[in-house]
């Protein structure tokens, strides 16, 4: 990764701020008519904030349910938002008085590499028309010839031969697969690249090839990626700075090395202790406690504190602020 | 459309393509059964001659000028009081029954592929946005589908064949009653696909690469026949085959319940309807051979369509 | 619970509705009733005083609206052709169809289910190819060739079964049954034969390929793993999971097998309601076929709430979220 | 396995219902027939319909009726006699009940000759609509007419006699209304003078009659049977399989091509005879441009050389042989031959192809013409198939006919008065209910207007006022001999004229058990009365 | 050392594909000893799932045990009759799938699986195989185990269903258990807690477990020796802190390094260049020889048997250890 230091606050090229997904989950009118039910909304994401500078890789991690994807697809306006602002290089995404020259201009900025490589390519499309198609669409580059060139070098750049052009996806493993969708992202030639959870279905050989590639594409290219995985060590890994999500909210936020190393969430302790470790063999560490609560209903107060070891009544009372980059009552007042 | 197509021209690209199809399992397990090739076989000499009628037939049966009434039930050439003219015998209108035969089976499949044509269509195009676009379009889409449910077949046929009576009156329908056949089957049938096709969008939806297509701005319908549609239409393969035998048995019986196609310009369920007439009298032929080409028609356009699905399924390899 | 059958109470009403408006909008405009009433000799005087009380020059909307709100009291009017209040028509009628209706799902199902579970647990037994591509038989004969053959050879060859008609019925109040005397049931076999046919081979096919497809997941693999027997793992675990896909088609093929009971009435003269159904297009009937139209989707609609009911009873997923 | 259980029982069951049970329940002397139609309605006044009122006369009688070569006999009315031309005198049979148990009266005679001409009736043409009905006595009824009528009584045989009181007690004084909507007993009870009795009936699918023990015609009583079920079988193949395999005794109509196998069978038997219908081709005469033809601005027919080529055209030894198997009589006139004495002084014109296209040539058309030719296809024996060989002949002259066989009921819609005569060519049979040369002048060869008054069956709207005036002459002549010979005028002029292409009287034909002997009457009427079974 | 519970000797499956037999599993080999934990290691399509499903019987067609025996306690298994081979299954071997969600029969009540499970093995009566039932549950960690027993199990959570798919194995207290990634569905914190109840057991019951896992970090945790596949073979096999901390094949090394872990130096990953080669593309010699950066020309004809360095045995003609003690001479 980048070594240079980046001061995220002096010209980030992603600010988000209160990001705030709510889905209805209530049942159909006429049924919550006749029984009474209430409508009954999921908080999958409760005012994140967060903001990346130019080059940096910033890292959302979060076991399922914790709304890591919802904010991903929410950034690059797959989703839409039900409130917060999402701001790339000084323009809001859905600003109302943006033109529409402007906003594919904005699209063209954005990218995004998906999970699953089996299903983020279309299977009866060749490659060539796979990675060419942002491209064509966003009119990057407009003369056939000049595509079909600028596809090959794409390959090229990703570890493929311009040949590949005319396959189809099924012809090639799960690692050349997401390698495809690596060249399709750059095709539109983005600034700023969603990476939600690259290589949690390749084996670990293959992740070690695209996170090397992901890496040295971000040297070359000087790309931004919100990187966002389950696996605390790939996170560790790519990002310069992570935040830590519990239940939509954002729990801890600091610079990776800081935050493996020192953790100081309740629940991001419980998580760096549950990974299992090459180095850590066989010991009897306490395993974590619970399961995640079901997002429709979820504990009050502090998410966490049902699962806390360090639990107190103020917890469950009473929802902590982000302060200094943790929300937790007991780090705040200094007690742990 | 592919990259490259432009610049190696068709050639390497249907090479290549048809190397891809050699090498398939369809084609293997197509070579590992002998009933479906024989089915196969079947089918295409069926549909090849039905279309070849005008230039194989030895006459034309719709001249009516070239039919004579004293050739009437004259039965197979090879038994006692056949004539060499007729291969297969005559009907009671001293038609030639090969003939008959020819021009019928082509009316029959015209029909079917036609018929099965219009429901694909509604049924994709309806299930398609259905599935897309959900919400209100989804819910009176599928009510409709609900409501179509409710008449089964035959009966929404039986509908469809009297309101066009109704609405065009006989005078206008006639010649029509062809586009009436399908329009009758086809809207039978459009139901499944659009349920079908409806539930592999959604699933289709929800995938990456359509998601990576909105990303950058691919307007609805692009991505709706672009992405979408190529990648839902393996079942719409397998129930259209299954279909296409289902509306000309369709068809057989609605003209067996008179409202098929007139006896002038038959098909091989009015073939059937007319001969079914002789069944006990002994001119065994007039019904036999066009019900055996109905049967054997309907059977091997089945086991094709049961071949298809369980080789297009790749959860059974 | 409760609240879903509401619902789906309520969108039943809805389709009912619908088919009410399409079967009075289409039907009215099936040949010309009062050509159908009066013979050959009337005059047209005669005619256009009839027309004027059947109420035929009214506007459409309003000739509809008093259709639904007859239908509303089980008030079809009256057959053209027969005279008689279309309700008491159907009502006689209704049982010989219901009969023939159960008899061929009866028959279907019994032998369509064992079959589809055995060909699907032995997929590439000879025995199991041989079933399937017998089976295709039957979905590639039209009905009435099978009801025709049947006749000729039970029949008339034979001597066997009758060839026509319902045999002796008992009256039970209402109900004329044909399953209580021995003619009775002997007249059902043939008709019950033809018309399950299809619907055998349908649900055979369907049980089959449910089959495959349970018989591949995860915790029938996980029952294996678990040494269960293969009785168990067959009967207890795969075939009911098959059965939820499996009860709705069969939902639906109740349905349609009421509907082409049409042609095997025609064919075996069943005197049920299919072939009033015939007769009275081709009579143009008008009431008769309006209602005969509201009464299969009753059924039709009915049967889906009763398969509503039966997912509430094998899926417990279903039980507890209230939804489909 | 429980599967296993439940498929053997199930399979053990059709067994044991196969084999265990196919006895046939030894039934009384039943006599079983099928006809391909229903029995409309039990009122004898709602439907003008061969069948209905040939299953009715068994309940009802008329005050005459016919025996089996269809001469008058006495029935009800043991005599009568023309007190003058203006007014017959009709004594009625004394002893006489209806099944209910009253006595039959001169009241019964006049109410049922006011319900008969009630509106609703569909047999309003028996009695002239002006002649009064006049009570002498208990037993004797005269006929008052404004007009002399030498065939009074020709159709009276259909017009059944009711209860006057039975009627007025079950509210039924008025015949079945059309509509329906007011629901009327007749409709499914019966009470006749006539030697069955309805046990049940079953709209459209069965009626069962028993024998009428106070029937008062003790001296004819001719049949053994205790009881006559009549079912309905459209499908003509299931009718035939019915008769085959023994389930009813008598079949009607029989497809023609089955009669052989019905021969051939060791137990059943074809009876045919010649029927009194006539089927014919009509020509619309009357438009001044046919509607449904390429010929534009004239109307080909009303050229006498274009139906002449037509009618030559026509190989009607071809469709005798071959579509009706035989089984039918080529016409040259529009009545059957039984029913006219001089039937035989006329011919048909022969079948001459070229002299057809002679014929054509010099009316015009020497490459033919295009017309849509519209034809029942359910009403008579072989309709569509006669249609066809028509269509076929037609096109070896160059005339492309296009064909349109419907049903009945959509075929007299738009062909008949209903539908203002919507064809331009076509096919058409008729009885004449009186058995008379006079109902076919009238109804079909009649002038008419656009709405049918004239002559409603008179599809083609052919007009010539000399027929129309010899017709007028027909009614009221009383002499045989002269009558006769204003009929042959009025029909040679119509054969000269082509006005129609009569082409033959079709064949009776009805498949019988032969354990069953029963006269087979040439209007098509199945007689119980007559009816002999053998065990 | 006791005889060992599970001894595979030379196993091979072989799925009969149009284009001749593929070899899935080419003559495999490992023990597994009494109360002892074998990982089994390796990427997607190595073919440690299968090795796991030959050993319970299960391989179905196309595929089939094509060569080598398998002996469960000094009993050969791969050649019992159909039925004894059912009577073995849940009763001496139990197993574990991947996903919890979809193992269990969704239309039945946990409580009715379990207590069929324990009928179809033990003589017990229903009252007696429902007490059973409720003490396993109790085992696995379930609260209110009585009550849940009358629960269906979409009413359980990931990782109590993955709990109650372990009390099935465990029905009939087999001698060893095959656990086919039964960690990889669940999340991280359920993950611990799901390994830390294995150990427990193993511990408790004196189980034997065959933990089939791509995740190394599962296996340090838990296994007690550790067999790493490449390509349907053993690549190389023997205790868990030999074979991570010395790895000898190249293939196990280059996978050691490509493992991003939580305290490692923020640099770049060791990568192996390549995929592994599916089934009937596998090169003649060693299997990975067009991947290894130590490749010889013996590597390319030749095929390595696993032969003994140390603990550990490996199969290479190239091995790392030789060259380290070398450079350490």
């Amino acid at each position: 990764m980048s070594t240079a230091s980046i001061d995220p606050a002096a010209s980030p090229l992603v600010v988000v701020e209160g990001l705030k997904k709510h889905f209805d989950v209530s049942a159909p009118m006429l049924e919550r008519l006749l029984s009474g039910a209430p409508q009954r909304v999921v908080r999958a994401v409760e005012n994140v904030s967060f903001s990346i500078g130019r080059g940096e890789t910033f890292a959302l991690v979060g076991e399922s349910g914790s709304g890591k994807s919802t904010i991903a697809r929410m950034v690059v306006g797959l989703l839409e938002r039900s409130g917060g602002r999402v701001t790339i290089d000084g323009t809001a995404v859905d600003d109302p008085t943006v033109g529409r020259a402007e906003r594919a201009a904005l699209r063209r900025k954005i990218q995004m590499i998906f999970q699953d490589p089996y299903a983020s390519l279309n299977p009866r499309w060749t490659v060539g028309r796979i990675v060419a198609e942002p491209m064509r669409v966003l009119g990057v580059v407009k003369d056939a010839r000049a595509i079909e060139a600028r596809v090959g070098e794409l390959l090229g750049l990703v570890g493929l031969t311009a040949a590949d052009a005319v396959k189809y996806p099924h012809q090639f493993s799960g690692g050349q697969r997401q390698r495809i969708a690596i060249a399709r992202a750059l095709s539109a030639e983005p600034a700023f690249i969603v990476c939600d959870e690259p290589t949690s279905a390749l084996d670990v050989s293959v992740q070690a090839q695209i996170l090397n590639l992901m890496a040295d594409l971000q040297d070359r290219l000087g790309l931004t990626f919100l990187f966002i995985s389950h696996n605390l060590a790939v996170v560790r890994h790519m990002a310069d700075r992570i935040g830590v999500l519990y239940l939509g909210r954002l729990v801890e936020v600091g610079p990776a090395e800081d935050l493996i190393d020192r953790p100081r969430h309740p629940y991001t302790r419980m998580l760096i202790a549950a990974v299992p470790d090459l180095e850590r063999f066989a010991d009897q560490a306490e395993p974590a406690r619970g399961e995640i609560p079901n997002p429709i209903d979820p504990p009050s107060g502090c998410h966490f504190h049902p699962r806390c070891p360090f639990a107190i009544e103020r917890c469950r009372r009473e929802m902590p602020e982000l302060v200094d980059g943790v929300a937790c009552h007991r780090v705040a007042d200094g007690e742990l | 459309m592919s990259l490259r197509d432009d610049r190696e021209g068709f050639g390497s690209v249907w090479n290549r393509r048809w190397r891809a199809f050699a090498d398939s399992h369809l084609l293997y397990s197509f070579g590992r059964s002998k009933l479906v090739m024989v089915a196969a076989v079947f089918a295409v000499v069926v549909i090849g001659a039905a279309l070849a009628a005008p230039l194989i037939a030895p006459t034309n049966p719709l001249d009516l000028a070239s039919l004579d009434l004293m050739d009437a039930r004259i039965p197979p050439m090879w038994m006692e009081g056949g004539d060499p003219r007729f291969v297969i015998g005559t009907d009671d209108q001293g038609r030639d029954l090969l003939s008959a035969l020819l021009y019928g089976a082509q009316v029959s499949i015209g029909v079917s592929l036609c018929a099965v044509g219009l429901a694909i269509l509604l049924g994709v195009g309806l299930g398609l946005v259905s599935g897309y676009f959900g919400g209100i379009f989804d819910t009176l889409i599928m009510r409709a589908a609900d409501v179509q449910l409710t008449f089964p077949a035959i009966l929404t046929a039986l509908l469809v064949n009297g309101a066009a009576r109704a609405v065009l009156g006989d005078q206008r329908l006639q010649g029509g009653e062809f586009w009436v056949l399908v329009v009758s089957i086809g809207l039978a049938f459009w139901v499944q696909y659009a349920r079908t096709v409806r539930a592999s969008t959604l699933q289709e939806r929800h995938k990456d690469y359509v998601q990576a297509a909105r990303l950058i701005g691919v307007p609805a319908w692009k991505i709706m026949f672009g992405h979408v549609l190529p990648n839902v239409l393996g079942p719409v393969t397998v129930i259209a085959t299954i279909n296409l035998a289902l509306a000309i048995i369709t068809e057989a019986t609605l003209s067996f319940l008179g409202v098929g196609l007139p006896p002038t310009h038959p098909s091989l369920g009015t073939l059937v309807r007319i001969g079914n007439d002789f069944l006990m009298s002994g001119e065994w032929w007039i019904v036999f051979f066009p019900g055996l080409v109905l049967a054997g028609l309907a059977l091997s356009v089945n086991i094709l369509g049961d071949w298809l699905r369980d080789a297009l399924n790749p959860k059974l390899r | 619970m409760p609240t879903h059958l509401i619902r789906r109470l309520f969108e039943a009403v809805l389709v009912l509705v619908v088919v009410a408006v399409v079967a009075f909008t289409l039907f009215r405009f099936v040949g010309d009733p009062v050509n159908q009433m009066v013979g050959q000799d009337v005059s047209i005087a005669e005619r256009e005083r009839l027309r004027r009380e059947l109420g035929l020059d009214d506007a459409l909307f309003v000739q509809c609206a008093r259709f639904i709100w007859n239908a509303l009291h089980f008030d079809f009017g009256t057959s053209y052709k027969f005279r008689q209040p279309v309700t008491d028509l159907i009502g006689a009628r209704l049982p010989a169809t219901l009969e023939l209706a159960f008899a061929a799902s009866v028959f279907a199902i019994a032998i369509g289910i064992p079959l589809g579970v055995r060909t699907g647990i032995h997929r590439d037994g000879a025995l199991s190819k041989t079933i399937m591509a017998v089976s295709l038989i039957g979905v590639s004969l039209p009905t009435f060739l099978i009801g025709i053959l049947l006749i000729y050879l039970f029949a008339v060859t034979l001597h066997w079964l009758p060839s026509y008609g319902r045999g002796d019925v008992v009256n039970l109040g209402f109900w004329a049954t044909g399953f209580l005397t021995g003619s009775g049931l002997r007249a059902l076999i043939l008709p019950a034969t033809t018309l399950g046919l299809f619907q055998l081979t349908l649900v055979m096919r369907l049980v089959r390929s449910e089959m495959l497809e349970v018989l591949r997941t995860d915790y029938i693999r996980f029952c294996r793993a678990r040494g269960l027997t293969d009785r168990a793992i067959h009967f207890r675990h795969a075939l009911k999971n098959t059965l939820v896909p499996v009860v709705t088609i069969i939902g639906l093929q109740i349905g349609s097998i009421i509907a082409f009971a049409i042609i095997t009435e025609t064919v075996f003269q069943w005197p049920g309601m299919g072939l009033l159904f015939i007769q009275a297009v081709q009579n143009a009937d008008i009431p008769i076929m309006a209602a005969y139209l509201m009464l299969t989707s009753v059924i039709f609609v009915g049967i889906n709430l009763v398969v509503d009911l039966i997912y509430h009873f094998i899926d417990p997923r279903i039980r507890v979220s209230g939804r489909l | 396995m429980r599967i296993r259980k439940v498929v053997l029982a199930a399979l053990l069951m059709a067994g044991v219902t196969t084999f265990g049970l196919s006895a046939d329940p030894a039934a009384a002397k039943t006599f079983r027939y099928a006809f391909q139609g229903d029995l409309n309605s039990l009122d004898p006044y709602t439907l003008n319909e061969t069948f209905t009122l040939g299953a009715l006369a068994n309940v009802y009688e008329g005050l005459t009726r016919r025996d089996e070569n269809l001469k008058i006999q006495p029935a009800l009315a043991e005599s009568w006699e023309i007190v003058d031309p203006l007014r017959w005198r009709f004594h009625l049979r004394k002893g006489v009940k209806f099944q209910n148990g009253e006595d039959f009266t001169a009241d019964d005679v006049v109410f049922s000759a006011e319900r008969v001409r009630a509106q609703g009736s569909e047999l309003v043409t028996r009695l002239p609509a002006d002649a009064e009905v006049v009570k002498v006595d208990d037993h004797t009824v005269d006929f008052v007419l404004k007009t002399p009528n030498p065939i009074l009584h020709a159709e009276w045989d259909s017009w059944s006699i009711m209860s006057k009181k039975w009627a007025e007690a079950n509210g039924a004084t008025k015949p079945q209304p059309q509509t329906g909507k007011e629901l009327n007993p007749w409709a499914l009870k019966a009470n006749g003078t006539g030697p069955f009795v309805i046990e049940s009936h079953e709209p459209g699918v069965k009626t069962v009659y028993k024998p009428n023990p106070a029937w008062w015609d003790k001296a004819h009583k001719r049949f053994n049977v205790d009881e006559v079920v009549f079912t309905t079988i459209k499908a003509p193949a299931t009718r035939v399989a019915a008769l085959l395999s023994g389930e009813v005794d008598l079949i009607e109509p029989v497809p023609v091509q089955d009669m052989k196998r019905i021969q051939d069978n060791p137990t059943t038997d074809v009876m045919t005879g010649a029927e009194l219908r006539t089927i014919h081709l009509f020509m619309d005469q009357k438009r001044d441009e046919l509607k449904y033809s390429n010929v534009k601005g004239k109307n080909p027919f009303k050229d006498v050389r274009v139906r002449k080529a037509f009618m030559e055209a026509i190989d009607i030894e071809a469709i005798k042989s071959k579509v009706m198997r035989g089984l039918a009589s080529p016409s040259a006139l529009m009545i059957a031959p039984l029913l006219y004495s001089r039937s035989s002084e006329f011919k048909r014109l022969p079948y001459d192809p070229a002299d057809a296209k002679k014929l054509l040539a010099e009316a015009g058309y020497p490459d033919g013409f295009e017309l849509t030719m519209h034809c029942p296809n359910d009403r008579y024996v072989n309709d569509e198939a006669i249609c066809q060989a028509a269509t076929s002949m037609l096109a070896k002259i160059g005339v492309k006919v296009t064909l349109q066989a419907q049903p009945k009921a959509q075929f007299f819609g738009r062909a008949g008065p209903a539908g203002g005569y919507d064809t331009s060519f076509g096919m058409l049979g008729w009885t004449p209910s009186s058995f008379d040369s006079f109902n076919v002048l009238q109804n079909n060869a009649g002038c008419r207007d656009d709405k049918g008054n004239g002559g409603p069956f008179n599809y083609g709207g052919y007009c010539n006022p000399k027929v129309d005036e010899l017709a007028k002459a027909i009614l009221v002549e009383t002499d045989t001999k002269k009558r006769d010979a204003l009929i042959y005028d009025a029909f040679k002029i119509l054969t000269d004229e082509v006005a129609f292409i009569p082409l033959h009287q079709q064949a009776l034909a009805w498949g019988v058990s032969k354990k069953v002997k029963i006269p087979q009457r040439a209007d098509n009427s199945i007689i119980f009365a007559w009816a002999q079974k053998e065990d | 050392m006791s005889p060992p519970v599970l001894s595979v000797r030379d196993l091979v499956v072989e799925f009969a594909t149009r284009k001749g037999p593929l070899r899935a599993i080419d003559g495999v080999s490992f023990d597994i000893a009494r109360g002892e934990v074998l990982g089994v290691v390796g990427e997607s399509g190595a073919g440690k799932s299968l090795t796991g499903t030959a050993v319970i019987g299960l391989v179905e067609a196309p595929g089939r045990i094509a060569g080598g025996e398998i002996h469960l306690a000094g009993r050969r298994i791969d050649t019992l009759p159909k039925d004894e081979m059912r009577r073995v299954r849940g009763k001496q071997i139990g197993m574990i799938f991947q996903d919890p969600l979809t193992s269990l029969d969704p239309l039945m009540r946990i409580g009715d699986q379990l207590i069929e499970t324990i009928q179809t093995h033990t003589a017990a009566t229903r009252a007696q195989a429902r007490d059973r039932a409720v003490h396993l549950l109790e085992e696995v960690g379930i609260p209110a185990a009585a009550e849940r027993l009358m629960a269906h199990p979409h009413q359980f959570s990931g990782g109590m269903r993955q709990r109650v798919v372990i009390a099935l194995a465990l029905a009939a207290e087999p001698d060893i258990v095959i656990a086919d990634e039964p960690t990889t569905a669940l999340d991280v914190s359920v993950q611990a807690q799901i390994i830390a109840l294995l150990k427990r057991l193993t511990r408790d019951h004196g189980m034997a477990v065959m933990l089939i896992t791509h995740d190394m970090g599962v296996i340090a945790q838990i296994a007690d020796r550790v067999a790493v596949m490449y390509a349907g073979r053993i690549a190389e096999i023997g205790p868990v802190r030999d074979v991570i901390g010395r790895p000898h094949h190249p293939y196990t090394a280059g996978l050691m390094g490509s493992i991003p872990g939580l305290r490692s130096e923020h640099a770049r990953l060791k990568q192996i260049p390549g995929a592994m080669p599916r089934p009937g593309a596998i090169p003649p010699g060693c299997a990975f020889n067009p991947r290894c950066d130590r490749v010889i020309e013996r590597c390319r004809a030749e095929r390595p048997d696993l032969s003994p360095f140390g603990h550990t045995s490996a199969a290479c003609h190239a091995p790392i250890s030789r060259e380290t003690e070398e450079a350490g001479r």
